[in-house]
């Protein structure tokens, strides 16, 4: 991936800076729907872009494949692509691969080749590792071994896509209106410098987890440092890309709750914390002082999904917008509120979380506003919805 | 060491009485001159009564106050106290004869070896012009993209938690379910480093942990053992454990929020100390658990540690000596290979490692070795984040970096560059009165902090030095916020290790390599 | 009303408090003027105490049962009370010392520049706080601030002073509240 | 029958003090002052001042102007108190009136020692006690230039020194082989002699004055005759030799008289709401140990105020009153407490110094000091009185107090926390 960083950081910057659009839709009663809305949506928030990124999130669109990793990979020439499936054979079993069907659009330009593999791990016998650390271990190989190739989708029954572009182009360059999924999530990006990369657009996906982020991270540099420490590479410079290292880390790995997650990356004030129960206060104060590396600082709203639940959350002072909206058994997450009211005019619940608090829809629940309207550190119980 | 004491006195030699029997011939310029106004002077003699060098005096013959320039240290207490300013120290105009080679010091200083046959000892600080990296590193700040974050409006956090860190948090049932190692919160990434009981005078050590308390910090009593009256100050003291073992026993080792085991400081690494008989009080003998007016001699190595293993099992008798109650720092002086000891110290079970680097302040070293041996602090700390971090282990472990650190901008680049927090120690002496004059050794410092004689020793008002040093300290906290602040974080954990805030202008690429930033402009 | 007390485990024995009282009780107030060689003789209402390492400053403590003004032959030496201030009227003073005989520190002064009269810290009421406390480098002189103690003035007012606390003047049974 | 709550007799220090005290306890009783003089309450000591013009007439008032009215004081001023009536709590005056009190306090003082010396009664012989005595031989001496003053006593010297200053000739005929002999030893006596021969005035010791006469177309003063038959010109003498209580006042009243009138610790006579203090009464002297009458001015305030106190209820006790004198002559000044007179002997040890004209002389008794005579550098002579009554030891620094070099700091550590920290309530 070596070739790529240079092509989307020419600069060397420290960080690639961005800002941009956000938005997620999630149907909790688990019914696909069509991304026609969250294209709308996405449209409305134009300006929020510049057309150097776009991308989305889509959840349940490989029904036929729903125990397979699905690698979206994409490619800057066939010979990068041989090399990559040379690398895969021995170590997947790979079901099937394809070309991902895409359009000619206006205004998509130096698309890479995109390809997409459903495949099952060869994990060597007598091997301790897990079939996800494995899964793990060989996206970040190909990302950081084979010149012009990127993984940027890895997840079973989901799939990213992603590229330079205004979202709404992205849509129809991936011929989006053809999936279905109950989670979509989607991005519009506004970077500072006018190079940009496909692989650089969001969503930033690691196996199931994606994250699409509004924001620049002032941490960056700390964050880094801590992921490194543990074992991450970070090649991309991105702020996104290590939240979601955070975000493996947390909630993959350490199979962290969500909750306990927005309060590693967002965490109250010391001085909050003070005042906490005792139990709450020496959780806390342990999630800070042991990852006090992965305090989110600076400006940001994020949502993040996998197939069975959508987060959003903000920095802990709320430097970025983000609304949360339910209308039946969706849940909606935007920085506009008014693309959700585009999308859906009558809303039974909009609401502003706070700063650090996040807002959680699982498959069966949805969110209750109060939870996140206020600061509260007791487990939340969601408001449960028939699937 | 003193050089008095190594004088050649030859048995041989015929029964002579010379003029160099009875007094010191020397061959030296004064080092300073001083310059009384005698339009200001008011002969109120308290220049006189100010000075413990003898340098004023009343010639009752013609009614004024004159002087002797020759005793005179350059501690400046005489032209501050002087309430018409009527006196001025300056450096004396003149001067050794001008040589590229032969500096007057290297002059000055061989004139008083060949005088003495002796070490030629000093105190406080590093003084020589070798680079200060903290002036070649420049922060950086938030402009359109990210917003910066104003103190005065928005809470902005400095909180730090010193001890090891586990890998990870266990949560079961929304509850902290992993056991914490033990964790000092400190309100500032900034702690008072090691001076002792015996260096300093009681009132300045009792200022500084008074102002440890006052500020939610801790203080460091050195290698001097705790004076019964300062047990009360326990939730703000590390107690040191060197290679004298001064005033070490269990009550001491319980006294504490950390323990500190000293294997080297860096203005004198690998070489011990030692603390003249006569600083050695009273009260300072049975804090030492020492004979009242003996040397007190710690030795260069500390002689149950000859290995890492050894230092390992020192380690863990400290800790179960508290009962595994608080943290055990393992402090370093900063020499080259300071990354792989760094390393094998965390292996070895440390919470903290302390590195110090060479401008690092002594109450008494060896000039050649203070001005000499031991590496700035910039590169031993980024060299030794690095490999740490290369180690994986650099998350488990706090680090502190001190030896030279002058003011905020040096704590923020130092949290930069990998440290927990920062240890400070000249800083702080200067906050209550030290001019530096180096003369700590002499036991006679003209500011009362040096020194146990009680004349001296009253100059410090423990109250009005605390509050000085409450004021420094939390001046720089203000500061740091400021800087947090610009580069739109508000916690001090978002800075650690974060080499991207810094760029550095006037350094050679392997310096930049080595501290781990990029040159300015790029 | 205030007291000017002296710490003496800070006191460094410099001797500024003298220096600054004696510039305060110069005419011209101005330190190169009262120490000119031929400037009239400056008075210094502090006296410093030393004696080996051991030093403080003393002044007037202005005095609950001020013994000067009890033995002033004159009534030039009075006790203030509103202000608690114990003051000597230099018009009435004829110098007899009585006041200097009595006043068990030691801290009243003869000063014979302009007719003779006694001369004692006025805690520099012209210049609003006390030049030694001010200048002191140690924070060895402090000014406390107390309560009038009612019974202490010399002549209180006939009416407005309620009765004070049972502990006084040359009483047996004084338990020193201090 | 006018009745007061507290009624005093003279008015003086003492009743000053006692009136004062009344109202700083906040006691808003009524108080009435009886004095047989006219007089606004005045500076005793300052009437030879004011004879030699150094001291303006209103400058020899004790206190401002108003101050009876702002103590709200009622004044009975010109009345002489003929006697009084413990049982029936009332004061009888000479003009007939009788006055009830609540409280009474008898502070009427000592009236002049005159002895029986033919032609006493001559115009130009003068008693030096009352302002109007001033006031009276101010004018007489404006015409006349030769005066004999008979005693050699404070007063006395006091006098002449305000006859020097006036430009008149000075002769002080004393009894005794020296002057001041109650109040100085030998050597300093001798240093105020030096002084006052110094300045003109003419001393004679060891001699009376046994008749003064007039001239012949005269009955003014014109000659004293001495004891040694020398006959001396002269146109003023003034009576000088002491004053003595006016116990007369309260004879047979019941009320227990020594010397003076016999008071407690607390100023109190025997009788229970009567009191007394200043020249007239017989207190205890802590040093002395017993009863002694004291005529001097701090003595006279602190014991009425003491009286004041007790007076209006609040507990106060006499325990500072001892022999004190300062006392200038001609600008050089002395000074003596205690047993300043006393020589070696008796458990009494006695240091001394004499540099020029400066004289330096303690009195230790049990290793205390109780006695202490100095002339010349007075400075911080009150360190020596304070020690006196703190009564501490002074072992070992009977040097450094005859060189003067004493100070505070030299007290044992509780008496100098004591003299930092007190508010200076309490000077035992």
């Amino acid at each position: 991936m070596r070739d790529l960083s240079m092509v989307c950081n020419p600069y060397n910057e420290d960080k690639v800076i961005s800002a941009c659009s956000i938005f997620g839709m999630m149907d909790v009663s688990g019914k696909p729907f069509s991304g026609e809305p969250v294209f709308r949506a996405m449209e409305n928030m134009h300006d929020r872009g510049n057309g150097l990124g776009g991308g989305f999130a889509v959840y349940g669109i490989y029904p036929e494949f729903p125990d397979h990793y699905a690698l979206h990979i994409m490619y800057t020439s066939q010979a990068a692509r041989h090399e990559t499936e040379q690398y895969l054979e021995p170590r997947f079993l790979v079901e099937r691969s394809e070309e991902i069907p895409t359009r000619k659009t206006d205004g998509i330009n130096n698309e890479p080749l995109v390809y997409r593999y459903f495949v099952l791990p060869k994990i060597p016998k007598q091997s301790e590792v897990t079939e996800e650390d494995f899964m793990v271990e060989q996206v970040l190989r190909v990302n950081a071994e084979i010149d012009g190739a990127f993984v940027f989708s890895s997840g079973k029954n989901m799939g990213v896509f992603k590229g330079v572009g205004f979202p709404e182009q992205i849509a129809r360059y991936f011929r989006l209106e053809e999936y279905q999924g109950h989670i979509w999530t989607a991005h519009g990006r506004f970077p500072t410098n006018s190079q940009a990369w496909w692989g650089g657009a969001h969503p930033f996906c690691m196996l199931d987890w994606t994250v699409v982020h509004n924001g620049e991270l002032s941490s960056y540099g700390a964050n880094r440092a801590y992921l490194e420490t543990i074992g991450y590479k970070c090649t991309m410079f991105t702020d996104t890309e290590v939240l979601t290292y955070a975000i493996d880390l947390i909630l993959r790995r350490e199979k962290l709750p969500p909750e306990i997650f927005a309060r590693v990356i967002s965490p109250p004030l010391w001085e909050e914390i003070d005042r906490m129960p005792e139990d709450e206060r020496k959780l806390q104060t342990a999630l800070r002082s042991v990852y006090g590396g992965l305090l989110m600082n600076g400006p940001f709203s994020i949502v993040v999904a996998n197939g069975s639940q959508m987060i959003a959350v903000t920095d802990r002072i709320r430097l970025r917008p983000l609304t949360a909206a339910t209308k039946d058994s969706t849940l909606y997450f935007s920085s506009e509120e008014a693309s959700i009211r585009l999308v859906s005019l009558e809303l039974d619940h909009v609401w502003t979380p706070m700063g650090g608090v996040p807002v959680i829809g699982k498959l069966g629940a949805l969110p209750v506003p109060e939870q996140s309207t206020k600061r509260n550190y007791t487990t939340s119980t969601p408001v449960e919805v028939a699937r | 060491m003193k050089i008095e004491e190594h004088q050649n006195n030859n048995p041989s030699k015929p029964a002579q009485r010379k003029a160099s029997d009875f007094k010191i011939r020397s061959n030296r310029l004064s080092e300073f001159a001083v310059q009384r106004d005698y339009d200001r002077c008011i002969k109120c003699e308290v220049c006189i009564k100010q000075c413990s060098f003898d340098v004023h005096y009343r010639d009752e013959e013609d009614d004024l106050i004159k002087h002797r320039p020759e005793n005179c240290v350059g501690c400046h207490r005489c032209a501050v106290m002087c309430p018409t300013a009527a006196i001025s120290i300056t450096p004396n105009p003149a001067q050794y004869r001008a040589h590229g080679s032969w500096s007057g010091e290297h002059v000055k200083d061989i004139n008083r070896q060949a005088e003495t046959g002796g070490v030629v000892l000093t105190g406080s600080g590093n003084d020589k012009a070798a680079p200060v990296y903290w002036d070649r590193m420049l922060i950086n700040a938030s402009q359109v993209t990210n917003p910066s974050i104003d103190p005065l409006r928005e809470p902005m956090e400095l909180r730090t938690y010193i001890g090891a860190k586990p890998a990870s948090v266990k949560v079961k049932d929304g509850k902290l379910a992993s056991e914490m190692p033990p964790q000092i919160k400190i309100q500032m990434p900034i702690l008072f480093s090691a001076i002792s009981y015996g260096a300093i005078s009681y009132n300045v050590q009792k200022a500084i942990a008074e102002a440890a308390e006052e500020l939610g910090t801790l203080y460091n009593t050195g290698e001097g053992g705790l004076h019964p009256d300062f047990y009360k100050y326990k939730d703000n003291t590390i107690v040191q454990v060197a290679s004298g073992r001064f005033g070490v026993h269990p009550d001491y080792l319980n006294a504490a929020r950390m323990v500190e085991i000293k294997i080297g400081q860096g203005a004198k690494p690998g070489i011990g100390g030692h603390l003249a008989g006569e600083k050695v009080s009273e009260s300072v003998s049975i804090t030492r658990m020492i004979p009242m007016g003996t040397d007190a001699i710690s030795p260069a190595p500390q002689h149950d540690i000859y290995s890492i293993e050894d230092l390992r099992m020192l380690i863990f008798a400290l800790k179960e000596a508290t009962n595994y109650r608080v943290p055990v720092s393992v402090k370093i002086a900063a020499v080259h290979n300071a990354a792989a000891i760094a390393s094998g110290i965390v292996r070895a079970g440390a919470d903290v490692v302390a590195i110090d680097g060479f401008r690092g302040g002594t109450g008494a070293a060896p000039k050649a070795i203070r001005d000499n041996v031991g590496l700035p602090i910039e590169f031993a700390l980024a060299a030794v984040d690095q490999r740490l971090r290369d180690e994986g282990i650099r998350n488990q472990v706090t680090l502190i970096s001190g030896g030279g650190i002058r003011c905020a901008a040096d704590i923020v680049k130092a949290i930069a560059l990998g440290a927990d927090a920062v240890y400070i120690g000249t800083a702080a002496l200067i906050a209550v009165g030290c001019t530096l004059c180096q003369k700590c050794y002499s036991g006679k410092c003209n500011w009362g902090i040096a020194t146990q004689n009680p004349y001296l020793a009253k100059r410090v008002n423990s109250e009005i030095a605390k509050n000085r040093l409450v004021n420094l300290v939390q001046g720089w906290s203000h500061e740091i916020k400021e800087m947090l602040g610009g580069m739109g974080i508000n916690s001090i954990e978002s800075l650690k290790g974060s080499r991207s805030q810094l760029r550095g202008v006037g350094l050679t690429s392997e310096e930049l390599d080595i501290l781990g930033i990029r040159p300015a402009g790029m | 009303m205030w007291r000017i007390r002296a710490i003496p485990e800070v006191c460094i024995g410099c001797g500024l408090c003298r220096v600054w009282c004696k510039v305060e009780h110069s005419d011209s107030k101005n330190i190169h003027k009262a120490f000119k060689p031929n400037a009239p003789e400056t008075i210094s209402c502090v006296e410093l105490e030393e004696s080996g390492c051991e030093s403080f400053a003393m002044q007037c403590r202005q005095c609950d049962e001020p013994l000067c003004a009890y033995g002033c032959i004159t009534g030039a030496m009075t006790k203030d009370p509103d202000t608690g201030l114990v003051t000597v009227d230099k018009k009435k003073c004829v110098g007899c010392w009585t006041c200097i005989l009595m006043c068990p520190n030691g801290v009243i002064k003869r000063d014979e520049r302009n007719g003779r009269s006694a001369i004692k810290c006025d805690l520099c009421k012209d210049r609003g706080f006390p030049s030694c406390v001010e200048h002191c480098p140690n924070d060895a002189l402090v000014i406390e601030e107390s309560p009038m103690n009612p019974l202490a003035a010399h002549s209180a007012p006939l009416s407005g002073s309620s009765r004070g606390d049972e502990n006084i003047l040359f009483s047996e049974e004084v338990d020193d509240d201090e | 029958m006018n009745k007061f709550d507290y009624l005093i007799i003279g008015n003086s220090t003492a009743a000053v003090g006692a009136i004062e005290a009344i109202r700083a306890a906040g006691d808003n009783g009524s108080i009435g002052v009886v004095a047989h003089e006219t007089e606004h309450t005045y500076s005793r000591p300052l009437i030879t001042y004011f004879m030699a013009g150094k001291v303006a007439e209103e400058n020899v008032y004790y206190r401002p102007g108003n101050f009876y009215e702002r103590m709200g004081v009622e004044c009975m001023f010109g009345r002489q108190m003929k006697s009084v009536d413990v049982e029936g709590r009332s004061v009888l005056l000479e003009d007939g009136e009788r006055i009830g009190y609540g409280l009474l306090m008898i502070a009427a003082g000592g009236s002049p020692i005159a002895p029986p010396i033919p032609g006493m009664d001559r115009p130009g012989v003068f008693f030096m006690n009352t302002m109007d005595d001033a006031r009276k031989a101010k004018g007489w001496l404006q015409h006349n230039k030769r005066a004999v003053v008979i005693g050699g006593g404070l007063t006395g010297l006091k006098t002449a020194e305000a006859l020097a200053n006036l430009g008149q000739e000075v002769i002080v005929v004393e009894l005794a082989p020296r002057v001041l002999a109650a109040a100085m030893d030998e050597a300093c006596s001798e240093l105020v002699r030096q002084v006052l021969v110094s300045k003109g005035i003419e001393i004679l010791t060891e001699v009376q004055v046994t008749r003064i006469d007039g001239c012949d177309d005269s009955n003014d003063v014109c000659f004293a005759t001495l004891s040694t038959g020398e006959v001396i010109s002269c146109d003023t003498v003034f009576m000088a030799i002491g004053v003595r209580p006016r116990i007369e006042l309260v004879k047979d009243s019941g009320i227990e008289i020594g010397r003076g009138i016999l008071v407690d610790r607390h100023m109190r006579t025997n009788i229970p709401n009567v009191y007394a203090s200043g020249d007239i009464a017989e207190a205890f002297d802590p040093l002395f140990g017993g009863q002694r009458v004291l005529p001097i001015l701090p003595n006279a305030y602190i014991g009425g105020r003491v009286a004041g106190m007790n007076m209006t209820g609040k507990e106060a006790s006499y325990n500072v009153g001892m022999s004190v004198n300062s006392v200038n002559f001609f600008g050089f000044p002395f000074m003596s407490a205690g047993f300043a007179t006393q020589e070696e002997g008796d458990g009494f040890k006695v240091f001394k110094k004499l540099d020029g004209t400066n004289y330096r002389k303690i009195v230790t008794r049990e290793s205390k000091l109780v006695g202490m005579l100095i002339s010349g550098d007075v400075e911080r002579a009150g360190l020596m009185t304070g020690m006196m009554r703190a009564g501490v030891s002074v072992e070992g620094m009977e040097q450094d107090l005859l060189d003067g070099k004493l100070g505070l700091i030299c007290l044992p550590k509780d008496v100098l926390e004591e003299r930092i920290h007190s508010s200076g309530r309490n000077w035992q």
